[in-house]
């Protein structure tokens, strides 16, 4: 004999201070478990494709910035990849090593925000969230000396980057990775061995390989199933095969190995950059205008450029026609592919893992709805 | 290390907790006797004695000074700066801009076509507004005309006053950023601290001595 | 009636200033009083009503000065400056917000039981404020010594339960309903060891009036019966819905819970009211284990209870700051699995000291203590040890793997660790915990 | 000392008043939640009542036990009925009931009127006087229970002489419940024991839908 119980239909969002921007789920509970769960996104639609097609191939460079406001150096990095693709461009070798470096500052700042904002789901009431914050925000800094903007950059031009880094701004990174490595260990000291944060997120929202393989799933989400997937170490891109690292794995797949695969990501990206630095030559940071104009007009074809991006793979498709802008371009975001495992992550998991599991996702909703 | 984890989370807060904040207070930082003295520019006892008035002030956490924010000369404000008898009105900036909001009207110089022609800006307003600081037009601006400015406070009530015009753009202070201008930076030119008043002194060259433009522009010919 | 009062020095110096014509009072040196002989009873009310408004006022502005003295802890456990704008050290702070709250539109949801939506925030407010009653704040500045005294907090505290009922019920949300279900459930189950924690208190003091428990603590209870401080500190946090048990408010899941649908000063009723249970909670772990207001003598007994209240509530807002938040059931089975456990092995343990030592003096109680540490200690780990979760094995990439082009194949077979993610729980545990170094 | 004492009669009219009144919106309420919050007001005033009394340790368990867990889990469970607002369908057996009820109130009136209710003033149980004077009472053959406490030491008299034989009931009480009622207060356990097993048989999901077992793993 068991008491019956009726489930109850809850809207949470699109306001809400856990839904990582707009986003609306329509969640059916049968006490605190989850019995259905139905994501409704398109708050944050700026229709960012359909505005590329009105935009010379420079100027969607400040469209990029705002899919993924959080990594908008890695959003700057892959479009730019796919134009130099799309052209034929050679890019510069300093400007390579530049849009690297920038690149990996903007994955540590963007698993930092992903972690930090996890824990304040978990309802360490903003302290985990303040103290990853305040490291980002040196990161900010550093790229406020690179390119004069925190988080809209527009730092990257197709062949490099538009402006070399300032004398400044060599010893400020190497302070900068000192005082990342060190926040680390305090933020793993904190949480990682941290009873609460076990309990809640070890076994909880698991994922079999399987289905994160069918789901193309893609990033720290896939990694934190045990599969060995990683951009920079299967396709690289840039000068990723002049850089040895480590690749992060966990089998678990559960939102703590998200959390520790994030984590370690991190880390492993400080000793990226450190190789960046060796490597780094002299010279031009973009080929002269009279290699790359300021309005490039590619020959018509199509090209699809993909990086690692801090939640996935990144990916843009153009296609050009000939003219100044592109005929359509389409972006492969990881956030909205992510999504997509949403519902098989949360059915048959407790209210009180819902924005938990959300968060472990690391989404942004800019780059889902574009 | 079951078991330990708490604890050890609590010295990592309690760390946090005896470090000075890291926030930087805007527009002015409260300080306590000793700040308000080092502000004064005296020590901290005469300052006691010769302003007691302030001291009281200061010990109460009344006093403040202003904040001097520091920002990297790259910074992309708003408040464009713009260096008319540098702009040829061609209207690069306007054609690059990726939301065309920056309005351009020109007519032909008065000068006379042997000594350079030249067009005159009539128009030329930039709608803050709907800017995105992406730095394009700076970046296309052919003669070093227009640069970024540093400022950052230029909140109104009303959308229409976003719209800086010519006169605005030319009465205000003269702090380019040294977004893609290198020279800025060759020149180690502080926008925070400095001004570029005169215009010959914004481009991307020294302005050239007026023996070396006599030999190049009279004594060649 | 009035005469059992009269050793309270709170109520005697109110009371005989006003009727000092009494016999009682005159013993006590008190010659003439205000209202004539026959009105006594004038004299009682109007002293009661002054001693309620004094009490009131000073834990209403308690609330003021800690509601500011948070938010500066906050700011500084993380690494932010905490309010500074408004006054000296931003101490006005709170007295904008409250009346920001009070200029704010009333609103009442159009589903809403009136009645019951006006209702809920009273009921909170009055039971936060009752707690005060017994609460002794120095050598006799009590309003009533009760002889059940401890009882009476539980008793008064259980009454929350109702309240955020209501209040969740009558603004007809699912949210609230939900927080609601939450809080009760919550509240239920730590009732009940924060409530057999005590039993060890009171069997070493022999009485439940909170006089003799600060009379009984010849050294500091928290000394003599850890493992009673530790579930009762617990509890005492889980009762007053605080991180990390503050599930009926879990801003990141459930928005503000129960308390979605209140605006302007209902709202702050119930923001009053948890900020009062915050103090009163302090005050009792301060009465209850830190021995109330006893301390050296040059320093006056109301000083020591405020600098002992002070450091608890520093200790509450430190918990706050660093503790994220359990599940519900995961809360639940701490207080059945875990808390309940501790508190039967404290209250056994006590029950056989006291048998050997009745009626314990201070060198006894050191010896209770001696015992009780590493009771504490080894109970503590075992039960930690029962609940807590095995750690287990990151398996790391072969460095040599190769190198794939994108989209020329199917993901490579060696790409795949770990066969059935299910079982990697069960796996060997350890090994490399810092990544493969 | 006679004006005090009639602040307690009002302050009896007061409390009796509450419970009265509130007894009868539990009757006459529509609305199932609001009667569940107005019968925990009502018990509420039932503790008042006690507190009059003297009786403290009964007015804090009624307090603690009614108003705080059986009115919570009542109106907890109002929650899970459908269609709250308008109501429960009158019942068939009305009639039994009202009967029931009549009959108890009678049997409590007469119990009330035929008890011989004496005041503080003029105790003449040896019992009590004995509890006066001595400050212990004797429960059981050579048990005593302590009841005033520790007199302070400038008042002495005034003190005794004002905290009544039943000012500190629990030490009785708890003195009682474990030598003289040891048996009634075992059962008693063992019953609320027993309804406690059958309350997590009654929640515990059966063993076939092994769904929610995932969400048990998990910690």
């Amino acid at each position: 004999m068991a008491v019956k119980t009726q489930p109850v239909t809850v809207n949470l969002g699109p306001q809400h201070p856990s839904t990582h921007g707009v986003f609306r789920m329509r969640v059916m509970f049968d006490g605190e478990e989850i019995v259905d769960v139905e994501p409704v996104f398109g708050y944050l639609h700026r229709g960012s494709e359909k505005l590329a097609e009105e935009r010379t191939y420079t100027q969607i460079v400040t469209l990029t910035d705002r899919m993924d406001y959080v990594s908008s150096m890695l959003n700057n990095q892959a479009y730019i990849l796919a134009v130099e693709k799309l052209a034929g461009i050679e890019p510069s070798p300093r400007g390579v090593w530049l849009r690297m470096i920038a690149g990996e500052l903007q994955r540590i700042a963007s698993h930092l925000v992903a972690t930090g904002f996890l824990l304040q789901d978990l309802g360490a009431l903003g302290t985990p969230l303040i103290y990853s914050m305040r490291e980002r925000e040196n990161i900010l800094d550093l790229f406020e000396m690179l390119c004069g903007a925190r988080i809209t950059n527009s730092y990257l031009r197709p062949g490099g980057v538009f402006m070399d880094a300032p004398g400044e701004f060599w010893p400020a990174l190497d302070r900068g990775l000192d005082d990342i490595v060190r926040s680390i260990d305090d933020l793993e000291t904190y949480l990682s061995g941290n009873e609460i944060v076990f309990s809640r997120t070890k076994g909880t929202a698991v994922l079999p390989q399987e289905l994160l393989i069918n789901a193309s799933i893609t990033g720290p989400m896939l990694r934190a199933s045990g599969v060995d997937w990683d951009l920079r170490h299967r396709a690289p891109y840039d000068y990723y095969d002049r850089i040895s690292f480590e690749r992060k794995l966990h089998t678990a797949s559960d939102n703590y190995a998200r959390y520790w695969v994030r984590v370690q990501e991190a880390r492993e990206s400080v000793n990226i950059i450190r190789q960046c630095i060796d490597q780094i030559e002299p010279g031009p940071v973009r080929p002269s205008f009279d290699d790359v104009p300021r309005l490039i007009r590619p020959p018509s074809g199509d090209a699809y450029a993909a990086i690692e991006g801090s939640k996935g793979e990144l990916g843009f498709y153009l296609v050009s026609d000939g003219g100044i802008a592109p005929y359509r371009m389409h972006v492969r975001s990881s956030s909205l592919i992510n999504l997509t495992l949403l519902r098989d992550m949360l059915i048959g998991g407790q209210f009180g893992d819902l924005f938990v599991t959300f968060g472990s996702v690391d989404l942004n909703m800019g780059e889902v709805d574009r | 290390m079951i078991g330990l984890g708490l604890p050890r989370g609590f010295l990592i807060t309690l760390k946090n907790f005896v470090r000075p904040p890291v926030t930087e207070q805007y527009p002015d930082r409260h300080v306590g006797l000793l700040g308000a003295a080092k502000e004064a520019g005296m020590n901290p006892v005469h300052f006691l004695f010769k302003r007691p008035g302030d001291s009281i002030k200061a010990i109460a956490g009344l006093a403040t000074v202003p904040v001097a924010v520091t920002q990297s000369s790259r910074f992309r404000g708003n408040e464009f700066t713009f260096y008319e008898d540098r702009c040829t009105a061609c209207a690069s900036c306007a054609k690059y801009c990726p939301l065309g909001i920056i309005e351009i009207a020109s007519v032909p110089g008065q000068i006379d076509a042997q000594e350079g022609e030249s067009y005159k800006l009539e128009v030329f307003d930039i709608d803050i507004g709907r800017c995105m600081f992406c730095g394009l037009c700076v970046e296309a601006c052919p003669y070093d005309a227009l640069h970024m400015g540093t400022d950052f406070e230029r909140s109104k009530y009303v959308r229409d006053e976003l719209v800086i015009t010519k006169e605005e753009l030319f009465a205000a202070p003269k702090r380019p950023s040294a977004f893609y201008r290198p020279q800025f930076e060759e020149k180690r030119f502080d926008p925070f601290q400095e001004t570029i008043d005169d215009y010959h002194n914004a481009g991307r060259h020294e302005r050239p001595s007026d023996e070396e433009l006599k030999r190049k522009w009279v004594d060649e010919r | 009636m009035p005469e059992a009062f009269l050793d309270n020095s709170l109520w005697r110096n109110i009371y005989c200033v006003l009727a000092g014509d009494s016999s009682t009072c005159a013993a006590r040196d008190y010659s003439s009083g205000f209202f004539p002989a026959g009105m006594e009873w004038l004299a009682f009310l109007v002293s009661a009503a002054i001693i309620i408004f004094l009490i009131v006022n000073a834990v209403l502005g308690g609330v003021i000065v800690l509601i500011w003295g948070e938010r500066r802890l906050f700011g500084r456990f993380q690494s932010r400056t905490g309010p500074n704008r408004w006054g000296p050290f931003g101490t006005l702070t709170s007295v904008a917000d409250a009346v920001k709250t009070m200029f704010k539109e009333d609103l009442v949801p159009a589903e809403a039981d009136k009645i019951l939506f006006n209702l809920a925030p009273v009921l909170i407010a009055a039971p936060a404020l009752t707690v005060f009653a017994i609460i002794p704040w120095g050598v006799g500045t009590y309003v009533a010594d009760l002889n059940i005294g401890v009882l009476f907090i539980m008793a008064i505290t259980s009454l929350t339960t109702l309240s955020v009922l209501t209040a969740a019920w009558s603004s007809a949300n699912r949210i609230a309903i939900l927080s609601a279900l939450r809080s009760v459930a919550l509240l239920i189950s730590y009732e009940i060891p924060m409530a057999l924690a005590l039993v060890g208190v009171i069997m070493l003091a022999g009485s439940m009036s909170l006089g003799d428990i600060i009379a009984a603590q010849g050294i500091p209870f928290i000394i003599v019966q850890p493992l009673a401080f530790f579930v009762f500190f617990i509890a005492a946090m889980a009762e007053m819905a605080r991180a990390p048990f503050d599930l009926t408010e879990a801003e990141s899941e459930l928005a503000a819970g129960y308390l979605n649908d209140y605006a302007s000063m209902k709202f702050g009723l119930f923001f009053l009211a948890e900020f009062m249970a915050e103090i009163s909670t302090a005050a009792i772990v301060t009465t209850l284990f830190l021995s109330g207001w006893k301390g050296f003598d040059p320093i006056p007994s109301h000083f020591w209870f405020g600098a002992k209240l002070i450091f608890v509530l520093f200790v509450i807002i430190w918990f706050r700051m660093t503790l994220p938040r359990l599940r519900v059931d995961q809360v639940l089975k701490f207080a059945w699995k875990g808390l309940f456990e501790l508190t039967m092995i404290n209250i056994i343990v006590t029950a056989v000291l006291l048998a050997i030592l009745p009626n314990p003096s201070t060198s006894e109680l050191w010896i209770m203590a001696a015992i009780n540490w590493p009771v504490a200690i080894i109970s503590i780990w075992g039960v930690s040890k029962l609940l807590g979760t095995a750690p287990y094995s990151h398996p790391q990439p072969d460095p040599n793997a190769p190198s794939y082009p994108v989209g020329s194949e199917s993901i490579p077979t060696d790409a795949v660790l770990g066969a059935e993610p299910s079982n990697a729980a069960n796996q060997a545990p350890q090994a490399q915990q810092e990544g493969g170094n | 000392m006679m004006e005090v004492s009639s602040l307690t009669t009002f302050a009896f009219w007061l409390a009796s008043a509450m419970t009265l009144g509130l007894a009868v919106v539990v009757v006459t309420q529509k609305d199932v939640f609001r009667a569940a919050i107005a019968l925990a007001g009502s018990f509420l005033g039932v503790g008042i009542l006690y507190f009059i009394l003297s009786a403290e340790f009964v007015g804090v368990v009624q307090i603690l036990v009614y108003v705080g867990a059986i009115s919570v889990l009542m109106a907890f469970a109002v929650m899970f009925i459908q269609d709250i607002a308008s109501g429960s369908r009158p019942s068939q057996g009305r009639v039994i009931g009202a009967t029931a009820a009549a009959l108890i109130f009678a049997a409590l009136a007469f119990t009330a009127y035929n008890t011989e209710w004496s005041s503080i003033d003029d105790i003449t149980d040896p019992v009590a006087v004995a509890a006066m004077t001595e400050g212990y009472v004797e429960v059981g053959t050579g048990d005593y229970a302590l009841i005033s406490g520790e007199a302070p030491t400038d008042s002495n008299e005034v003190v005794s002489e004002n905290r009544g034989v039943l000012v500190d009931s629990t030490s009785a009480l708890g003195v009682m419940l474990i030598r003289e009622y040891m048996l009634a207060f075992e059962i008693i356990g063992l019953l609320l024991v027993a309804a406690l097993i059958g309350g997590l048989l009654l929640m515990r999901n059966p063993p076939s839908s092994s769904k929610t077992e995932k969400g048990d793993a998990s910690a």
